[in-house]
């Protein structure tokens, strides 16, 4: 098997630039490469473009670099959990571009499957469709939307083995798999790493051929953004 | 008297039926779920990656990596499945999902809805508002007639920049329940003790009212 | 948890009719829907169109179909191991439609998908471009294909609940996920029928919703096209 | 000497690179997994839905459920993984696999290749050629220099029609290593007791030869 571990996050991180665009897997602070964003803030790069569904919260997940004024341009579904981002976006510091959940989910999977464009429904008639082309398909108008391209992707698994094979717990799959395909580079950070042959082949989300580094995490915070609960009656 | 929030909800939650796929918004809808009819088996789409939603945890029981779309902590019901956000937007695109019920600032007549943005303010963002709008099949709107100031939000127009066109099926208010016809809103349904003309009154799209007009039964 | 078991594999096909068109998983022999093709000999419906990746063989799989002349058309990738198939498609009683068996895979997943037509590099420049649209893409050229439409879509997994949630075992995934999203009717047919709960929802190939009614199969042949082995040393 | 196949797939397999995913085509290519160089780590991908694919299994092991792309029983080495036919070419054409190895009946100048179609015979079917051709950034072909008939299948332009264009890099036969470069095939090394004059005449298509071309060391 090939072996894709790396020591430690600083290792993984080797390459990251300036001005490079990044993806980060994670929905809400659920299933964010915690380890890989604090080690984006210790090393101080900056003009990021950053693709993630969320913009974290003001003390923790993308939160941290924008409040180091990392991000040059945040491309995201949903943002408003922020009130550093809400600053920077209105005082025109931070560049933002709103795309639909469902269609920011298949431009990360068409940039890993060779796919470069492809007609969704999602948007048509809105804004998100300005300077777009549209197009009729069985009586419905769509319109046209391009495949991402980025220099690394950062995802956080739950277990993964030293081929680069990648299972994730629950609604922290989220983006994670999508961004692992799409990545020029692409780095997991995981709860537990094993040796090969402890996961089952079958059970696998993420192939190893889509993770370039794999490293084991540390620190887990994970935390908690509402939590609502119920009483024992 | 107009309705409430789980008024609105509990009114919804007739519109169920056996064996759907339900994606609940965030507010009002969500409310929706704790009103299922009796003998009815619906299964709750989050489009962060669950079927076969359950209700929030015991407390000490959640879970950081078991969210909903809301980001709150929630629970798996037995038969229930976790996926990616390509898959989760596969089912809502490829219209798998039987009804969408989500809130919204304004609607019109033709069954345009607006309720991401307002020019001037923050923006948060669309989320998965616009995938679902673009693609559900039904779509019941869970909102206010009117709003603080008493303006209708029922209207000829949208006057904010939209979330989806001519998509919305149904709409829920404190006041009426509404269909979306190609001719304008037909009222099907005042909230009990409501009158049809107050309900003219807080409407400003195209209202078509034919015969008697049935209160709404709980 | 809403049910979508059937009693058997006659009630299952019910609304199969004449002239429709039906997806069947499967590669090769592997992962086929034995059962239901069964039942579709035994129905003898006709001038069906079939979109599968390959044929069967002479005795088994959609090779049972060809001999009883029901199959008008075939959508497939490779369909090179029945002789039946090369008369009927060599006199002109059986129209055959050869795609790209990553085109094949990628129609029925956006078929599924709400994705009306997408770019592929794949057939480029070769008859498979002939009459389609083409554009080019980061220097590349691609090719506009659409997203199939199937009356029923016929999948075989290995486990299944009653709330039609599938999990697949080795290879005989293949095309099964994305078929089973892609049909307007899809039926699967299971190894193992369990109840609800017993399935981990971390470990579920093709969540419930996808599928409309699910049977416990029975007799499988399950049988071996190439039967290769190595001596131990 | 001209080489047999065995002799095509051991020169093939010096091409190998520690860390590559590789796909195999049918014939002579799957023989390339027999004799990868020592020290270097391969991940073989069967477009089927296997990475990781190892050898035939043991005699009474077999597993219907476990096959690779030729339909042959197969086994998984550990850290292999099992996904759907959908993830498996999103895998070929989104460029993650590093080389794709396959056979060909005729590969021309200018990189096209025609493997999967003759006219007026059987045609079974392009099955993955096509994507793969497409999309591989690295493509080796495995082939005989020449038909029985003794006429070449290195050429100006193919005749059958094509599986993909401007794609081929390089062609291993049993004469001889060709690269394929946008001047036409360049003459890299000769088989073992072929000399240069016998690859001139077996070549149709346009053939530079610079300086010594040394022969093939296994």
């Amino acid at each position: 098997m090939i072996n894709k571990t790396v020591n430690n996050v600083q290792e993984a991180l080797t390459g990251v630039k300036d001005g490079m665009t990044l993806m980060l897997g994670g929905f809400g602070l659920c299933g964010i490469p915690e380890n890989c964003i604090t080690e984006l803030v210790k090393l101080e790069v900056k003009n990021l473009t950053c693709i993630s569904n969320n913009a974290g919260v003001d003390d923790f997940g993308l939160g941290l670099l924008l409040k180091k004024k990392q991000i040059k341009k945040m491309i995201s579904s949903y943002v408003g959990e922020n009130d550093e981002f809400e600053r920077q976006m209105l005082s025109g510091e931070l560049q933002v571009d709103l795309i639909p959940q469902g269609t920011l989910a298949e431009r990360c999977r068409a940039a890993g499957a060779g796919i470069p464009a492809f007609f969704t429904p999602a948007g048509y008639g809105t804004e998100v469709a300005e300077g777009k082309e549209t197009r009729e398909f069985n009586g419905k108008m769509h319109i046209l939307e391009h495949a991402f391209q980025a220099d690394f992707a950062f995802v956080k698994a739950w277990k993964g083995d030293t081929a680069g094979n990648l299972i994730f717990k629950g609604t922290a799959r989220n983006f994670n798999p999508m961004m692992a395909m799409a990545g020029k580079i692409t780095i997991a950070e995981v709860e537990e790493l094993v040796k090969v042959g402890e996961l089952d082949p079958n059970e696998i989300h993420t192939p190893g051929i889509f993770v370039q580094r794999i490293f084991q995490g540390k620190d887990y915070e994970k935390r908690i953004e509402q939590r609502t609960v119920r009483q024992k009656s | 008297m107009a309705l409430d929030k789980i008024g609105i909800a509990k009114r919804i939650a007739q519109e169920l039926q056996d064996g759907w796929y339900v994606n609940l918004g965030i507010g009002i809808p969500t409310l929706v779920a704790n009103y299922i009819p009796k003998g009815i088996n619906i299964e709750f789409q989050s489009e962060n990656g669950i079927l076969g939603m359950g209700p929030f945890p015991f407390e000490g029981e959640e879970d950081a990596d078991l969210i909903n779309a809301g980001k709150q902590t929630v629970t798996l019901l037995d038969g229930a499945s976790i996926f990616d956000s390509s898959l989760s937007f596969a089912m809502i695109r490829g219209q798998h999902v039987q009804l969408t019920v989500l809130g919204a600032m304004e609607v019109s007549e033709n069954g345009d809805i607006a309720n991401w943005k307002i020019p001037g303010y923050m923006v948060k963002g669309m989320g998965g508002a616009m995938d679902l709008v673009a693609s559900a099949e039904n779509i019941i709107v869970a909102m206010m007639h009117t709003n603080k100031k008493g303006e209708s939000k029922i209207l000829k127009r949208c006057t904010l920049p939209l979330t989806g066109v001519q998509c919305v099926k149904k709409v829920v208010t404190d006041l009426a329940v509404l269909e979306v016809t190609k001719d304008g809103f037909k009222l099907i349904e005042r909230a009990p003790g409501v009158s049809v003309e107050e309900i003219i009154k807080a409407t400003e799209g195209k209202l078509i009212i034919e015969g008697e007009i049935p209160e709404m039964v709980f």
